[in-house]
């Protein structure tokens, strides 16, 4: 075993810890078949939201003869009020709400990850303080306070939707960081590092933020989907004007134009739902399989 | 000596009251079935205690547990039978159907786990788990239930009026295993099983434990089996002793044989490895090694790679129980001789008789 | 200058390490208790001495307080005779890394996720004890080899999952040893190994005390180990957050001073049928342990204790006297009748 | 509402594991030790915090409402600055003219006298009266909703648990997951246009409303019907959005409690299956559950916006819905306002009932001190 091995453990170790390489990270994937599915769904929709675009430009001409046409070879998905293609704008309506729910994913897990840890690290007044604020905002509903701000603030770019949305979604998961870094806090090992002087940076980035690198990683996955519940939930009300063409505004069209009383509009309804509600699906089955790999106490015994 | 072929469930003599034949049990695990439970035999007589003594992954809590099938569900009886003699007719308790499992539970043989472990519902208080047990075979009037707890746990040295109004959380640990003592005797059952009755309780504590078991065993009569890895206790309470490592039992002997007469080298090292307080210290020394992998048992005797006196054919085949030189004593090693050599047959303690041969 | 006595090893001159009159208060739901109460404690160097009691008589709290991990409520810390909790900043940090303590709990001593060589490379990097991987590899290597895991390179890339309780103790160990400590505070180290490694583990921090001039205290419930562990140095026995008596190891253990002492020896129980069967029992008066909330007046034994005296058992708090040599006991009877209290209650 | 992994679920467990509820005698307990005055000064103190929330949305916000008001009264009816901010402080029931503490201690003074303005709108109705008329039913459809949902979901979440790894557990924990992700929007989307447009089965435009005209209110049996009718789409839609959660919490929860030692214990006693199920593992499997009750009830009352406005069913969130259209700033406030007191109450009640049902809280003597 020659020192390097010893010294430098891979990229990927120090990422996956024990695990030692991608190969093992996939073949557990693979006995968890949700997971792979989640995976796969996941990739399909980063790829169509954010590639795909680039070959398939939005078209926007309108073909009044042609309105909800069933799906065709033309249309795979047919066409919607103003005989516009379906397909063409579910390829280009996905990068807004996945660029709103990987912002506000990960401002919210920011938060909840730094106010979180140092609550519970510091601990005293300063604890009581961030968690009672976690509490107070937890209780309180959410949607209604954003729909208030929306018609006051006039939103106007994504960045601050994201931005707000990341403000509303902290608290549960801050409470969740507290209590885990509490319990991390009292483990032997930490004592022992604070006996051997490692210093307080050592102990928060090398002990106990690393024991919970999956615990963030799954958390920030299911703050997107919070992200994304409310900034979908939002547009489809037309309550935040989120931008030119997104699964929301579909919905939007739909709702404002009656089209939900359409009989032959189904197809054109259908369409974004779907979208949404895989890519949504795709996160959470994702994250639950990530959750049983890595988390061994968590792994099901027997 | 142990039956090898399936014979039909055989009668019990009338002093037995409790025989395991060949048990052997397997748990599925994420890393492969494990044999926690490798062909096990022994014999309980009315009114005798059995002690099981073994370490971290010796099985035997697995095995006791099986005793009333109450293993978790990944673990599975294999071979074996369990025969119990109740009146004049032997039952086998392996092939218990539901219903006659749980009238079997508590009112033939309680099971009775760790204190430290809280083995009481901490949601509802310590007497509606008496009713409850109660209720369970048949002891339907309110207040039969009562005056029977009252007088158990008066027997036990506790106030029933201020346990049976009490939640578990609000007893300490020396009061809870007493309070399951009392519990395990409502319905008195010819056999009680004990696991751990006494790890994690402090030395005064352990001391009442001990000589209310052997109070209650004087005045009540019933056959006792504790499981421990606590040496001490078997020598306390014991008529019989057996030692259990890898899943297999190792030796079986009268407690005086075995403490001071083993004929197992792992007896021998355990006896060895524990110190005492009072008389001499005599030499004290380790097992070398550590515990075995129960995935991956090394070949032929289990106990090979820590054995001081291991040969080649050790490592071939693992030995039966083979019967040494003193009577209802064996041990599962075919040099068995050669400890006989060095342990001799004086009463004494083994780190005493290492102590004069260094 | 205090005399310390520690078996056939007479060690003279400073204490290395002393408690002197700590009090420990904690809060509780019920209000706050004293965990440990004025309790004195010197140690000398490269002594081996064991602190033994029943859980909640503040054993562990007097670990705690010896490694500096917590401040005393009352009382001082000394080091080299100067007080540890006035030292500012880095001194504090320099105490601290001379005293380190060894955990109970082998699956929670060391961090899963980290092997076994970042484990022991972090204080080696942080303190310079090795410049660079390869230097530190070798280290570490050595440490390994010091507390008997060979060959090193196989535990080095090790996780602690993959390792037996007994190998994780002793990587424990050899972290703790990384820094050079002139104390080593044990607590409960052996209690969660099987029985039949436990002494192993005894010999190696024996022989780590001989070869680097270490002072361990090994805290512990089980008389007998501590009996085996501290044969050449003294025993402290602790009940409800007082030292009630303290001297050499087969004094303590043979011919036990305090009533409660006594107690302990003649109630545990031996591996051995005839000895254990035939053991001369003490009857206490009570089998109630009080607690820490409601202390008993004056000898907090005294409503247990079978040499009970009214009016002074239970009015005045016995100090902790001289009662023949190299031996201290905090009990009124035994300091009067100058007769330790296992002869006093054989004559009762 | 956010999305509920099997994983998710046991989080909630561990999360109550160390939530202050199950630390025990540990450091907290003692703060914890009384539950009823932790939670009442918890009301207070939210309740406060909301009001001053609101208090400044309206006013600090960058070119808030009032300003605007003023200005478009300004120009519309030619008042000049003066009356219009006469007109608007009648309307906001506020002195603009008086700094801005002082507002804030009259809005609390009036807020105290249950108070809320006026609707800009209709000058007469008073907000109280607004909500008073709308917030009942939106309790109504989410309380029913959560009810059923909550019964349902430990019910299923129990069965899975006890049945682990068969083809039950895996279709049900799959749906549980599949439901608990879908956003209540779009479920209650899917149930108008495929149950009511595509295939006719609900006759979605009579269901619209709270209750058919004809009916005269009351406690009859007639007027219970129909409001039912009404409230049976909103409730189904809550019902599935809900149910995933409660499923996959209980599930993960029994399957805790299952490999305790007193369950292991009560089965060597020879208790009946039933006993342990209910008093054994139910009991302790639901304790987690109830003290995620508080927090479920605010995510609930906050999507139910949604869920009434699709369905177009006139609870408390449609009627925010249109006064955001008609930007009547007065009834919005109210609106949230009123909504987050409902949820907070939600939760003191909620508290209660966890100490009453874990010992360990309610009585944190005991025999041994």
């Amino acid at each position: 075993m020659s020192v390097a091995a010893i010294a430098r453990p891979t990229m990927r170790a120090r990422i996956t810890g024990p695990l030692a390489s991608t190969a093992d990270f996939l073949r557990l994937l693979s006995r968890k078949p949700l997971g792979m599915v989640g995976l796969a769904g996941v990739l399909f929709f980063v790829v169509l939201a954010f590639i795909v675009p680039i070959f398939v430009p939005y078209q926007d001409f309108v073909d009044v003869k042609a309105i909800y046409q069933p799906p065709s070879a033309a249309h795979p998905l047919g066409t919607d009020s103003s005989g516009r293609d379906v397909w063409n704008q579910i390829i280009n309506g996905g990068r807004d709400i996945l660029t709103v729910g990987l912002i506000a994913g990960f401002f919210s897990t920011l938060i909840a990850v730094t106010f979180g840890s140092l609550a519970a690290v510091v601990g005293g007044k300063l604890d009581a303080l961030i968690s009672g604020a976690a509490d107070f905002w937890l209780t309180i509903p959410h949607i209604p306070i954003i729909v208030l701000l929306g018609s006051i603030l006039k939103f106007n770019s994504i960045f601050v939707i994201a931005g707000f949305l990341a403000l509303l979604a902290w608290a549960g998961l801050l409470r969740q960081v507290r209590a885990q870094v509490l319990s991390l806090k009292e483990r032997d090992y930490v004592e022992a590092a604070r006996s051997l002087d490692l210093g307080v940076f050592h102990i928060i980035f090398r002990e106990i933020l690393p024991n919970m690198r999956s615990y963030i990683v799954i958390h920030f996955i299911l703050a997107m989907t919070a992200a994304i519940y409310g900034v979908a939930g939002l547009t489809i009300l037309g309550l935040i004007p989120l931008s030119g063409q997104n699964w929301g505004l579909m919905l939007n069209f739909a709702y404002v134009r009656g089209a939900l009383y359409f009989r032959d509009s189904l197809w054109y309804i259908l369409s974004p739902v779907l979208a949404i509600v895989l890519f949504q699906l795709s996160l959470v089955w994702l994250a639950s399989a990530l959750e049983d790999i890595f988390n061994p106490r968590l792994r099901s015994s027997g | 000596m142990p039956r090898k072929g399936e014979g039909a469930t055989e009668q019990l003599e009338a002093d037995q009251v409790l025989s395991v034949r060949g048990l052997s049990i397997v748990y599925a695990t994420r890393r492969g079935p494990v044999q926690a439970v490798r062909d096990v035999s022994f014999d309980l007589r009315r009114g005798e205690t059995l002690a099981i003594i073994g370490e971290s992954g010796s099985g035997k809590t697995t095995m006791a547990v099986s005793l009333v099938r109450l293993s978790p569900r990944t673990a599975r009886i294999t071979k074996g039978h369990i025969l119990y003699r109740k009146g004049d007719e032997t039952i086998d308790v392996a092939s218990l159907g539901d219903s006659d499992l749980r009238e079997f539970r508590w009112s033939e043989c309680a099971m009775v786990f760790q204190a430290a472990l809280n083995s009481f519902n901490p949601v509802i208080s310590i007497w509606e788990q008496f009713l409850d047990t109660g209720r369970a075979h048949g002891m339907m009037r309110t207040d039969d239930v009562r005056t029977r707890s009252g007088e158990l746990l008066s027997l036990v040295n506790l106030d029933p009026g201020r346990v049976l109004g009490a939640y578990p959380h609000e007893l300490s640990g020396g009061m809870k295993q007493r309070v399951l003592i009392a519990l395990s005797l409502l319905l008195k059952p010819p056999i009680i099983i004990l696991d751990e009755p006494t790890t994690a309780l402090d030395i005064l504590t352990q001391r009442a434990i001990i000589d209310l078991l052997r109070r209650l065993r004087e005045q009540l009569g019933f056959s006792m089996i504790f499981i421990s890895h606590d040496l001490s206790l078997a020598a306390e309470l014991a008529d019989r002793v057996i030692t259990m490592y890898a899943g297999t039992v190792v030796e079986r002997a009268n407690v005086k044989d075995l403490f001071y007469r083993p004929r197992h080298p792992y007896s021998m090292g355990l006896l060895r490895a524990v110190p005492r307080v009072t008389g001499a210290l005599g030499s004290v020394a380790s097992i070398a090694g550590s515990p075995p992998d129960l995935i991956h048992l090394p070949e032929g005797c289990t106990y090979n790679p820590r054995c001081p006196f291991v040969i080649d054919e050790c490592k071939l085949r693992e030995p039966d129980l083979l019967a040494v030189d003193m009577p209802q004593h064996d041990a599962r090693c075919i040099r068995w001789k050669h400890v006989a050599e060095m342990i001799g047959t004086d009463e004494a303690a083994v780190a005493e008789k290492m102590a004069a041969k260094a | 200058m205090t005399v310390v006595v520690s078996g056939d090893v007479t060690v003279q001159g400073e204490p290395l390490i002393e408690l002197v009159g700590v009090t420990r208060e904690f809060k509780t739901p019920g209000g706050a208790i004293k965990a440990v109460e004025r309790v004195s404690l010197a140690l000398g160097q490269s002594e081996a001495m064991c602190l033994v009691g029943e859980s909640g008589c503040g054993k562990t709290t007097t670990g705690r307080l010896l490694a500096g991990l917590i401040r005393p409520t009352s009382g001082q810390l000394l080091f080299e005779g100067k007080d540890v909790w006035k030292a500012k900043g880095d001194e504090l940090a320099r105490f601290r890394r001379s005293v380190q303590l060894v955990h109970q709990d082998p699956y929670a001593s060391l961090n899963p996720i980290r092997t076994v060589y970042q484990t022991l490379s972090a204080p080696l990097f942080r303190h310079h004890k090795a410049r660079g991987r390869r230097a530190a590899v070798g280290v570490a290597s050595e440490l390994l080899q010091r507390v008997g895991l060979t060959p090193p390179a196989d535990f080095l890339v090790k996780y602690p999952h993959q390792l037996s309780g007994g190998q994780r103790q002793r990587v424990s160990i050899a972290r703790a040893l990384s820094v050079d400590p002139r104390v080593i505070v044990a607590d409960e180290a052996v209690s969660m190994v099987d029985v039949s490694i436990r002494i192993s583990l005894l010999n190696l921090l024996l022989a780590l005390r001989d070869e680097f001039r270490v002072t361990i205290v090994l805290i512990t419930h089980d008389l007998a180990v501590a009996r085996y562990f501290a044969r050449r140095g003294r025993i402290g026995v602790m009940y409800l957050g007082r030292v009630v008596e303290l001297g050499r190891s087969e004094l303590v253990v043979g011919d036990p001073a305090h009533p409660y002492s006594a107690a302990l020896v003649a109630a545990i129980p031996e591996a051995d049928p005839t000895l254990t069967r035939s053991k001369e029992r003490v009857e206490l008066r009570s089998a109630e342990v009080p607690s820490l909330l409601r202390l008993p007046t004056g000898c907090a034994f005294h409503p247990r204790c079978p040499l009970f005296e009214e009016g002074l058992c239970d009015v005045k708090v016995p100090a902790l006297l001289q009662i023949g040599e190299a031996r201290e006991v905090a009990c009124h009877v035994a300091v009067r009748e100058r007769v330790p209290a296992a002869e006093l209650l054989a004559a009762h | 509402m956010a999305a509920t992994t099997p994983a998710d679920a046991r989080l909630a467990t561990d999360m109550y594991r160390y939530s202050p509820y199950a630390r025990g005698r540990r450091a907290l307990v003692w703060m914890w030790d009384r539950p009823i005055a932790r939670s009442l000064v918890r009301v207070v103190i939210t309740i406060f915090l909301v009001t001053t929330l609101n208090f400044v949305l309206i006013r600090l916000m960058p070119g808030n409402a009032i300003d605007n008001y003023i200005a478009q009264i300004m120009n519309e009816q030619l008042l000049s600055y003066e009356d219009a901010r006469q007109q608007a402080s009648g309307l906001f029931n506020v002195d603009l003219k008086k700094p801005i503490h002082e507002q804030y201690f009259q809005f609390l003074g009036d807020l105290a006298h249950g108070n809320l303005g006026t609707s800009m709108l209709s000058q007469g109705t008073s907000v109280t009266s607004i909500i008073a008329a709308y917030l009942p039913w939106t309790l109504f459809t989410v309380g029913l909703g959560l009810l059923l949902s909550f019964t349902a979901g430990t019910f299923l979440g129990l069965l899975a648990a006890y049945r682990r790894d068969s083809p039950f557990d895996h279709v049900v924990s799959t749906v549980g997951s599949i439901l608990s992700s879908i956003p209540n929007y779009i479920t209650a989307l899917l149930l108008v246009v495929i149950l009511g447009t595509q295939l006719r089965i609900l006759p979605i435009a009579e269901m619209r409303g709270s209750s058919s005209p004809g009916v005269t209110p009351g406690f009859h049996l007639e007027y219970l019907a129909d409001i039912l009718f009404h409230a049976v789409l909103p409730v189904t839609v809550i019902f599935i959005a809900t149910v995933g959660h409660w499923l996959l919490s209980m599930k993960s929860a029994t399957l805790a409690t299952l490999e305790e030692d007193y369950v292991t214990a009560a089965r060597a006693r020879g208790l009946s299956d039933g006993r342990i199920t209910t008093a054994y593992v139910g009991r302790n499997a639901v304790l987690p559950l109830v003290s995620q009750l508080a927090i479920q009830a605010g995510y609930v009352v906050g999507g139910a916006f949604f869920v009434e406005v699709i369905l177009v069913y006139p609870g408390i969130g449609l009627r925010l819905f249109k006064s955001i259209e008609q930007r009547d700033y007065t009834v919005m406030q109210g609106i949230v306002l009123l909504l987050t007191v409902s949820v907070v109450v939600a939760n003191l009640v909620a508290d209660l009932a966890y100490a009453k049902l874990d010992p360990r809280i309610g009585r944190a003597g005991g025999a041994n001190g």
